[in-house]
Parts: structure tokens; C-alpha cells; sequence
């Protein structure tokens, strides 16, 4: 039985399934309870799981991701909200310095399976700092798992997978798509895969990589040049940390051309590790060098200009002609 | 078992929520000037946050933090800082930021999603609006660090939320002034809420002015619906700071008569009642009645001065909405001193894809 | 003005400096055993330390942080502790966790570098060594908050130094364990350094202990050269956390007789008058005072249990020492649960270069 | 007048230098004053400038990235240690948030000049969280330079640069190389370019890049190269942000091969920017695939085995020689 439903619905759905099944799973965060979450994420949990599993924690996100380990080193499940990624950065020591490493400074003596949910990027016209994508901060350190769902669907599955997961995941919500699409969703307690891509239409004229929000206007640009006769293959990477090289490289070995896309700057995005592994590894493969279709190397601006910032489909587009232009 | 330390926090109120007094006033209060313009600010603070609110709800407004319940803390604070000192606001004191300089106008641009916002000449070294909760606070101690260094008469008045005590920059921040004595002016607006917590479950200490004495530092509590009380306080602190005496942390009791933002419900959290008991509280009409039976104020000068009022918020909406959007281009220009050679094709890229037949043309 | 709060830190000590009661001792302190007991491990711990300093300075230990001076706050603190309640340390407790089940030998691999320290099982949920100041104080919290949520009575007990106290997650923990009444005690080694910066510098408050009050609960100062006052007020702690009635901070006043660590020298920034004066209210001759006095201890029993501790800590030096370092995989085999396929090849090539003849044969 | 020096003394020699020169320069951090830094790059300073200027704070990273913002904001020119790097995450949220910001968010009208200083990386056989490099996430974010110098002179001529740069800089230090070698450096007030890297050593066959302690390895491996006849080209990088792609793309377009080395994990280094960089843009000059040579993507182990993580002369030798013999 499934039904349809937003990401932010299957964000909650996925909480709440593994609330009832494991009473070691905890939620924290700030305004999760009565409040339900800002985007409402944790909606109706705090009445259904009580105030013991569901706790609004004071303004401090050091705190949350502290408590959060404290309580991990103890066989707990937290999974923590921090409200908008802009406000993640306090939480880096402790997600650095302890999360990442409990098992392996502790030779699997304690471990952490912690999971951060945060909503992140841009898109929606919201205040300063609530737009950025910083994923490639953590995505670059060893023992955190950073996963990034692109649908209602994958946000269920992936979410059950990271709660799951013994070790730390950072869960990152394109906050963009939360309610952009309803999709059949059911509840079946069905995990995906952590350590995959996804493959979300196959083709032979070019592949096309992104994650998280920018994967709506990916499919977009791939119907555009679809009308042209251009057949791309769209991955979803989903996993920015560890990385599924094996798809990805089998894909571009195939097209032989690569357009990668994503929100964060250019300038030490994910986007520079994924292309400089496809240039490395598949350099014969390649007919074309890849292309990176990203944000500025500037702060995301505010929200009058936000679109000036943030690609779109056109720049897709133009990306993948561009690239496959190339002889 | 010996008394290593003791200490104590008082509590300082003059009009009860009525506007009649429970205590002596000071003796400028006995006057009307003062009290008078601080109640032409508060009410046209309010009457700017409706308007913002209304733009807001007809999408020409990005999401808005409403200054309502606050105002008697914000109005006293900006009217007695000096214009050389420095404030380092949060994200709820845009009245404060419009007396030391900007323009209303510049409130709505910064709010609805544009830099310019916060570029007003006229606001001095004040820092802008700080959204980061806490953040501004250690802001405050570089500031008023720097004064001492350059051993200059100047005080740094910052500003906080009740949630904005729990999180570690501002214990740090009180911490360090606390050790160097910097000249700096903490005032913390409890209203009550942080969001949707409540302020039980930020602290489990009775008052939050405590706080200061963990750091080795003066704090008092005021009602902060008391324009009197804080006015009080403020002075006692900006003066002692203003000596060399040393900082201090004002916690001011207010009511956050709003949601927490434009995007905000807060009849998902908070019940009727309490917000009606608030309401009771609240600071403008306390300030009115105290006018009002000094014969300082009567029904037709707040016709006349709503007027004014309506005038110039108008006239900010005016502007704003006349105002176009920053090139795209400018997302380049202020990032660093000069622009760096890397950067110099990403911003044509922009200002071509901005263009007529541009990719981002809107 | 009315009072909103008051507060006061008490100060609590049973022996001076010569061993000689100042107070009524509490009824075990007129027993031998705990603090014959508690003598054996205080001495057992400077044995130890001398001896991984020696280590240092030959080259066969990493950088090491002295226990001289804070025996008397650690070893009742162990002593009292719960098997199933759990030990959040920071990087100064190797007696305690030695107490709580691990060898002397992990002390000494986890400071010579080897992860394996910190994996004896017998320590159970103890946290490891925390290097990274303060941050431990938020782990206490989440594992006190974990007893709560499965309705255990146990208790988190967690360790920092003077200079931990400034950082936002000491007040952040305070504040949170206040807020959720938490079944935690901090207690705070108040050595008057953190490397070279003294107490002074660190807090403008005349205690540390104060700052439990800012956040809402219980603080207390002791003489931490003194085991009876540790014992009473850790006691006290433990009772009223196990009990339900909340988290305690226990300001323990001692001083750090050692460098900082091995790569500090403290003369640098110290000076010898204070160092010598420091010696004169040391814990350890303070509790032999005590036990000589009551013919609890002499030189005889001394003589015999130096050479029993002795022996310990060779058996533990030895090893140590011949403990072969990790084989170079291990860099992979415990960061996640099961080794991602990403890893393997890493992974081989790091055992493959470690080889005889690889590049990195050592 | 040239004495001969060690890079930290060259870091003190440029803090006295520029404290002299300009007196909105000041110092705080961790054990500065009266101790003179942990490694000593700060000794002498409190006695000649005075506690006004060389300010020990309390220990808090977070609270001295926040002071050094608000001072900055002021007209100083802060320059702040951080003790060791692996104590810098407290500070991101105060630089991503605000010091990288300042000058944009206000249009200009307020300006953050500051220095973060802090050594970095292993090899010193240092505690746990004392080893560790992660310049990627800093060299991440727009508006922070990221500045890393790899010889005395080069300190010394960085560090004025960063110092007078009128926007924020991290600047890193490589503290395995702090005391490794002494070299003439004037104290000639001099500052050298942030945003070019250094050319060491001219060559034809294939190009090295590196920075930091790993230029040591990186020439080593050259050096041996040569006694093969192999032609190396070195660069030091330098600055990680902004990248100064016209001097690498111009080595790889006349050697047509290259290997890159850094100590931090392979997954999401700066090296995976470069190596993007250079086959995006390169494609055609490239004869081989970029090799990257970097640590593992795991945590950097405690000391004991800390040497089987660090890269060595060996491994560049070895993954140059596999370079050159691709065809
Ligand atoms: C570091 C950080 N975390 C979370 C938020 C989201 N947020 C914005 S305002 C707010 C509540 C602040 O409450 P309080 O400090 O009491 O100030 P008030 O808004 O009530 O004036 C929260 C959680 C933020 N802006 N910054
Ligand atoms: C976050 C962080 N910053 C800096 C350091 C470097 N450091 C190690 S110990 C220390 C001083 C700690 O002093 P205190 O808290 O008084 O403890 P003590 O060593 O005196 O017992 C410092 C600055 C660190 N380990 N972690
Ligand atoms: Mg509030
Ligand atoms: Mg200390």
C-alpha cells in the first residue's frame, strides 16, 4: 500500500517507521516536538513517541551534535536535526573530532550510529545563510558517510538505510524539492543502498551526474536535449561519501562524455572530485574532457539574486552541447 | 564549609502593566521629553512591522522577524548609546538600526533579499543584522576589545534572544569580557520563546541574568515592557562600561507578541491565553497610559503623529519597492577588496547569462 | 528593585596542608581502609607517571600529560563510582580509567601512539581519552541523557581542567544538564594553569564553580588536595544524580605540579616560588600526614607497597614495550563497521608497502 | 642583511616585522603572550609589543576566530593563532558565516583583514588530533584565501602578504617542516604574490605539484627522478584559494603529465580541484591520466603508524614512473 507523498512526508514517514520498530532510535534537535520541525519533518512525532525519544534541545548546535555522540557511544540512534545547514558548522568538531572516528579511535570498542539531518541549498527565497550547500566539507572526512536523497522514494529508503547504518551519516535534504513532487511512497521498511549511485534514465550520448536538488533540473535539461535526439544518462550519485566509482565510471566509459552538476562553488565542490576521478581513471574512455556545471566561486547571495547563482537547466543544457560539441 | 562566593540578581520595574507607577521614577521620567520620543519610536516601529508583515504575506517580502512586544527595549538602548559607540544587533532590531542611521528602506531591502540592506554609510562601524544565533555576541567583545587597544571612550551594546544564552558563543563572550572588563553592554530580550521552545526548557536557571555571574560579571533583571525600567538599566550600564567599570548583561522580560518569523505559526505551540495574558503586558500602551495621565499625550497627537508615521513608512515602502534588484554581477564585486583574476570569467558569465536572451534572464 | 536570585558557592576542607584536620572528618575518614587504600592508588599513580615521563625522555613515549597534583581528585572519584556507571575523561585521568578496568600498559600504548590503548574492553562504555578541550562535557550529557531515556539509575561522571571551563561546550553541557536535570557530575581539576595561561586569565569570576549557578544547578568548591573533601562533595554528587535530584559541578582547587606535558616547560612562564609554595600543599604528603599520624601507615609499609607498585608498573612498561605496533591495515579495519569496497584497494596497498621491501617498510 | 632561519622563525620574524610597521596589527590566541606560542613563532612578541597587542584569551577557538571578526570589522588587522589545526573546527561557523562575508555582506562598508594561523599536518609523532590536514574545507569556501607556505622565505614573504591582505586569510603552517631546514631570509618587509604559485624547480618531462610539508617529499622524488634522467617540473601551490590555474595548466601543457601530492585524504582534497582543473581544461595536453599521491581515506592513525598514512619520496617516484609510462 503506498501512497503519495511529498519528501518532507517520507522524511517523516521514515522517521517514524524506525521510531516503532527500534526503541533505541532517539530524535533531538531544535522545535522537532510541539513545533514539529520548521519545514515539519518531525510532525505528529512527539505525540505519537513522547518527550523521553523526541527532545527539543536547547538553541546550541555543539550541543546537539555532542549529545548526540554521547548518546550514540551508549548503543543509542540518535538522529539529530540541525534546522538549516547554514547552521551546521558549530557541530564540525564534534562530528570531526569524535563522531567520525569513535569505532576506529576505540578499535570498534564503542561506536557512533548518529545520523545529522539537515535541510540544505538554495531556491526558496529564505534569509541569509539558509541557502548554502556545503557538503563537500563533509563529504572530505574519513568516517562520515554523507548521503543526499533526490525524491520522496529515495528519501524513505535512504533515510531507513542511514538510521540503520552503524556508523555516522550525514543526511542532507535539498530542501528545494521538499514539496516540489508528490511520488508513491510505501512504508515498507525497505532500506536502500548507502554505497550506491542511482541510475535514473539510461543513455548513450552523454551521462549526466548530480545529487540532491539540482537533479530536478538535470531530468529537465535530459528531456531538452531528448527533443534534440541527444540520449543522456542521469546519475544520481545519492552518496557523496563513500563514492560508487563503479557506476559512475562504467557509465562514462560508455558516453564518453560527462556533465556534472551541483549548487556548492565550483572551486572544491564534490564536482572536482568526481571529474578528476573520471579523468584518472577513465581517461581513454573520455572524448571529451568533463564538465562541471556548478555555483559561483561566491557566497550565495540573497534571495534577489539567488537565481543569478544557482544553475539551471539552460546551463545544463548548454554544458552538455558544449560537451558534446567537443572532437 | 566556608562562602567562597555569593550573589545576587535584582529586579527592577517602575510602571506595572497598567502604566501606573509601583516604584519612584527617576526624575527624567517626571519630564516629558524623553518619554515622549520614546514613545513616538515604539509606536512607529510597530507600525512598521505591520506594514512589513503585510508585504510579506502579498510576496513582496522575503520572511520577516516582527520587532513586536521588543519595542521598549530597542527604543531606550539606540536612544542612549552615543553615536560613536558601536551596535552589534541581532536579527530583531531593525528600530535600533534606523535611529543610529540607516533607513527604514534598508530594513525592508536587507529582508527582502538584498546585500544593499546593510551597506548604509550612515550606520557607521555598526555591524549588520546576524542571523547566526549568538554569533554576534563574540563580535561584541572584538569591538569593545578594540576600543580598549586603541583606548578609545566607546561602549559595544549587543543584543540576543532568550534561546540565543544556551548556545556557547555567548557564555564565551560573557566569559571574556568578563576577564578583560571589556566597556560592553550584553542585553538579552527574553521574550519567552525561541521559536517554539519555551524558555523552561533553554535554562534551568531561574533568571537569565545569572548567567553574568558565571562569568564574573554585573547582571539585572528589568521588565522589559517597562521603557522606565530599561531605560534605568541601559544608562547604569553603558555608564559603568563607558568608565571603565566593566561590562554588565541586562536581561530584559518581555513577550514576543508575534509569531517568530513571517514563516512561523505559533498557534501550533503556544496556547491562546498565554498570548492574551501577554498582551495585558504589553509595552506601548503602558508607556500611553503613564502619557496619558501625565497629560503628555491625548488622542490628538497620536492621530497627528500616526500620520508622520504612516508617511515615512510609506514613503520606505516607496523606496523599497522601487529599488532593482542588485546586478548579477554584484555577487562578485564586494567578496573580496579586488576582484581576483579566477573570478573575473565567472562574473562575465554572470552578467552575460543576466542579460536579455541570457540563460538567467527574469 | 526586588531580588530575583541569590546564590552562593560554598568551600569545603578537612585537612591542611600538614595533614592536620581543620573540620570534623566524616565517620570513614576515622576508618583506615578507604584511606589506606586511596593512598595506594595516589602513590601508585605518581610511581607511574615518573616512570612514562622517564619513558618520554628516552624516546619511547609520545607526548605525555603529567597526573602530579591531581591525585586527590581523581582516585576517590574512581573509587566511588559505580562499575555500570560511566567515566567521560579528558586527557589527564590514565589512574582513574586504570581504576575502571584498564591496564597501565593502554595508557601507555594510547600515548605512544597506538589506538589499541583505548580498546580494553574492560573499561566497558567509558569513553576514551578527549583530547579536543571541553567537548567530552557534551558526551557526558548524551550518555546521562541515555540513562534517563532507558530509565537507568547510573551515572555519568565526566573530568576538565580550569582552562575547559571557557569553552562554549563546558557551558553548553552545563546549561543542558541544568535544563534536563541530568544524572551527570562535572568536576572541574582546577589546576590554576592551562599550559601557560593561569586562572586569572581564563575567568573573571573568583570561583569556576559559579558557573553551575548561571546555568541553574549545583556547584560546590573543595580543596582538591584533600581526598576526604573530594570524597564528601563527589559522594554528595553521586547520591543526588543516582538519587534523581540533578547534576552537581564540583570545582576541586589543586595545582598542576608537572609541565604541562612532556613538550612543555613551564618554567617559561611559571615561577619557582610558586611552583615550591605549590609543593607545600601537595595531596599526597597531606594524606601520608594524616595516615602516619593515626598509625594508619610507616615507613615499613611504605617501603613494601613502593615495591609492589613498582613491579606494576615494570609488568606494564614491559608491555608495553613489546607490544609490535599495528599492522598498517588497521588504518581501515575499524573506521567503519564492515570495510567499504572504496577502501579495499587503499587497503592493500597500505599492507603491501608496510611489507619487507615495500615503500614504507620501517 | 639575511640571516639564516627556520620557518618558524621566519613566521616570527614576519609578526614582528609587520607589528612594528603597522600598529592596527595585533596578535591573540592560545599560550602567545608570556609562553610565545607552542612551537614558539610568537616568542619575544608579548615583551616588545605588550599585552594590548599580543593578547592570550581564553581557551576557546570559537571565541577567538569571534573576537578576531569583531576587532577586524573595527579597522585592526588581527592575526590569530589557532594551537593546531585539528582545534580550528570550532572556528567555521565565526569564518564561513561571518569573516568570509563581511566585506560582501555589507557591500564594502565593513571588511574583515584577518590572519588565522595555525600549524598543520603529521610526521611530528604528535598526539591524537594533532596531525591532521584539511585545508579542503577551508580552501572551500569563497572569500577565504587559503595561503601555505613550504620554505622560510616563503613564510616570511607569505605571511606579510596575508597580514596586509585586506581580506580574510587562513594561513597554514607545516609544522613537520617548522625546525627542518634554515635558509637566509631578510627581513626586508617584502611580501610575496597570494595568488601565484611557486615554481621550484623547471623541467620538461612531468610536473609535480604539491604544498606544504609535502614539498620536501615532492623534491626528494625529483631529485631522484633526475638521477634517471627524468625532468621534473616542482610547483608549490601555495595558495589553495584562489587557485592559480594559469601556472599549472602552463606546466602541464608543456610537460603533458602530472602528479599531484598532499598529505589529506585522497576523497575530496584539493587535489581532486587540480586534477579536475587540469583535465577539464587540459585535456588535450595531457599525455597520461594526473596521478594523485595523498593519504588514505581514513583518519590519520595515531604516530606509531602515522608514517604508513604520510605519502613518501617513494610513492611519488612510483606513481610518476607509472605516469611516464603510459602511453
Ligand atoms: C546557529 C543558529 N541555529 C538556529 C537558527 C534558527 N533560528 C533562528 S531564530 C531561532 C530562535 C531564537 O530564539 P531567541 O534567541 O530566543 O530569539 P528570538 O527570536 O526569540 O528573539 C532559531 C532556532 C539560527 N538562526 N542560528
Ligand atoms: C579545542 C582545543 N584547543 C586547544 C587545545 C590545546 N591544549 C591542550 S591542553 C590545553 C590547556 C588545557 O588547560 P586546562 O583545561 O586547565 O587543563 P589542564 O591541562 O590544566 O589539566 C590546551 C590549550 C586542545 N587540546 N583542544
Ligand atoms: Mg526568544
Ligand atoms: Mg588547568
Amino acid at each position: 500500500m503506498s501512497e503519495s507523498m511529498t519528501m518532507v512526508d517520507a522524511v517523516n514517514l521514515a522517521l517514524a517507521h524506525e521510531l516503532e520498530q527500534d526503541t533505541d532510535v532517539v530524535l533531538l534537535g531544535e522545535d522537532i516536538g510541539v513545533n514539529g520541525g520548521v519545514f515539519r519533518a518531525t510532525a505528529g512525532l512527539l505525540e505519537r513517541f513522547g518527550p523521553h525519544r523526541i527532545m527539543d534541545t536547547p538553541l546550541a548546535e555543539n550541543l546537539i551534535a555532542g549529545l548526540a555522540i554521547g548518546m550514540a557511544s551508549q548503543g543509542l540512534k540518535p538522529v539529530a536535526e540541525i534546522q538549516f545547514m547554514g547552521f551546521i558548522f558549530p557541530t564540525m568538531e564534534q562530528l570531526i573530532a569524535h563522531g567520525a572516528r569513535m569505532r576506529n579511535r576505540t578499535r570498534g570498542r564503542l561506536s557512533c550510529p548518529l545520523v545529522i539531518r539537515a535541510p540544505f541549498g538554495g531556491g526558496i527565497h529564505a534569509p541569509e545563510h539558509h541557502s548554502e550547500s556545503t557538503e563537500a566539507l563533509l563529504a572530505h572526512i574519513p568516517g562520515l558517510r554523507v548521503v543526499i536523497p533526490s525524491s520522496p522514494a529515495r528519501a524513505y529508503g535512504l533515510l531507513l538505510a542511514a538510521i540503520r547504518c552503524p556508523d555516522p551519516v550525514i543526511f542532507l535534504e535539498p530542501k528545494r524539492i521538499y514539496r516540489a513532487v508528490k511520488q508513491p511512497v510505501s512504508d515498507n521498511g525497505i532500506a536502500l543502498p548507502l554505497d550506491t549511485c542511482f541510475t535514473l534514465r539510461e543513455g548513450n550520448d552523454i551521462t549526466l551526474i548530480s545529487w540532491g536538488a539540482m537533479i530536478k533540473e538535470t531530468l529537465e535539461a535530459a528531456d531538452q536535449l531528448a527533443q534534440d535526439g541527444i540520449s543522456c544518462e542521469v546519475i544520481d550519485v545519492a552518496t557523496l561519501n563513500l563514492l560508487d566509482h563503479a557506476t559512475l565510471l562504467a557509465s562514462v566509459s560508455k558516453t564518453g562524455r560527462c556533465v556534472i552538476v551541483h549548487e556548492a562553488p565550483h572551486h572544491g565542490g564534490m564536482g572536482a572530485e568526481i571529474s578528476a576521478t573520471l579523468a584518472e581513471r577513465g581517461l581513454l574512455d573520455l572524448k571529451a574532457p568533463v564538465a562541471r556545471v556548478t555555483g559561483f566561486d561566491t557566497i550565495m547571495p540573497y534571495y534577489r539574486l539567488e537565481n543569478q547563482y544557482l544553475p539551471n537547466s539552460a546551463d545544463i543544457v548548454e554544458a552538455a552541447r558544449q560537451t558534446l560539441e567537443f572532437v | 564549609m566556608t562562602i567562597a562566593y555569593q550573589g545576587e540578581i535584582l529586579f527592577s520595574r517602575y510602571l506595572d502593566a497598567t502604566g501606573k507607577a509601583v516604584d519612584t521614577v527617576p526624575e527624567w521620567a517626571e519630564q516629558p521629553d524623553t518619554l515622549v520620543e520614546y514613545y513616538r519610536q515604539m509606536t512607529l516601529a510597530r507600525l512598521f512591522d505591520s506594514k512589513a508583515i503585510a508585504l510579506q504575506r502579498t510576496g513582496q517580502l522575503g520572511t520577516y522577524p516582527s520587532m513586536l512586544g521588543g519595542e521598549a527595549i530597542d527604543i531606550p538602548t539606540a536612544a542612549l548609546m552615543q553615536a560613536e559607540d558601536v551596535l552589534i544587533p541581532y536579527y530583531r532590531n531593525h528600530a535600533m538600526q534606523v535611529m543610529r542611521g540607516i533607513e527604514w528602506r534598508d530594513v525592508l531591502l536587507y529582508w527582502g533579499g538584498d546585500e544593499r540592506g546593510s551597506a548604509n554609510p550612515a550606520q557607521g562601524q555598526d555591524l549588520p543584522n546576524c542571523v547566526p544565533i549568538a554569533t554576534q555576541c563574540l563580535h561584541a567583545c572584538g569591538v569593545a576589545a578594540a576600543f580598549r587597544i586603541r583606548d578609545e571612550k566607546r561602549v559595544a551594546v549587543t543584543l540576543c534572544g532568550d534561546g540565543a544564552t544556551s548556545k556557547g558563543d555567548f557564555l564565551e563572550a560573557l566569559n571574556v569580557a568578563g576577564t578583560w572588563q571589556l566597556p560592553l553592554v550584553f542585553i538579552i530580550n527574553n521574550n519567552q520563546w525561541a521559536i517554539s521552545v519555551p524558555r523552561a526548557m533553554q535554562c534551568g536557571a531561574p533568571t537569565l541574568a545569572q548567567k553574568a555571574l558565571g562569568a564574573g560579571l554585573r547582571g539585572e533583571q528589568v521588565d522589559g515592557n517597562d521603557v522606565i525600567a530599561v531605560h534605568q538599566a541601559v544608562s547604569r550600564a553603558l555608564e559603568r562600561a563607558r568608565a571603565g567599570k566593566g561590562p554588565s548583561v541586562i536581561e530584559a522580560i518581555s513577550y514576543r507578541l508575534s509569531d517568530h518569523t513571517t514563516a512561523d505559526d505559533a498557534t501550533r505551540y503556544r496556547s491562546n491565553e498565554e498570548l492574551k495574558a501577554a498582551w495585558e503586558r504589553e509595552p506601548i500602551k503602558r508607556l500611553r497610559n503613564y502619557l496619558h495621565d501625565r497629560g503628555w499625550w491625548d488622542e490628538n497627537r497620536e492621530t497627528q503623529w500616526q500620520q508622520t508615521a504612516n508617511a515615512r513608512v510609506q514613503q520606505a515602502v516607496q523606496d523599497y519597492l522601487a529599488t532593482a534588484p542588485d546586478s548579477a554581477g554584484a555577487q562578485f564585486d564586494h567578496l573580496y577588496a579586488t576582484l581576483p583574476v579566477q573570478l573575473s570569467e565567472q562574473r562575465e558569465r554572470a552578467i552575460r547569462q543576466a542579460e536579455p536572451g541570457g540563460r538567467h534572464h527574469e
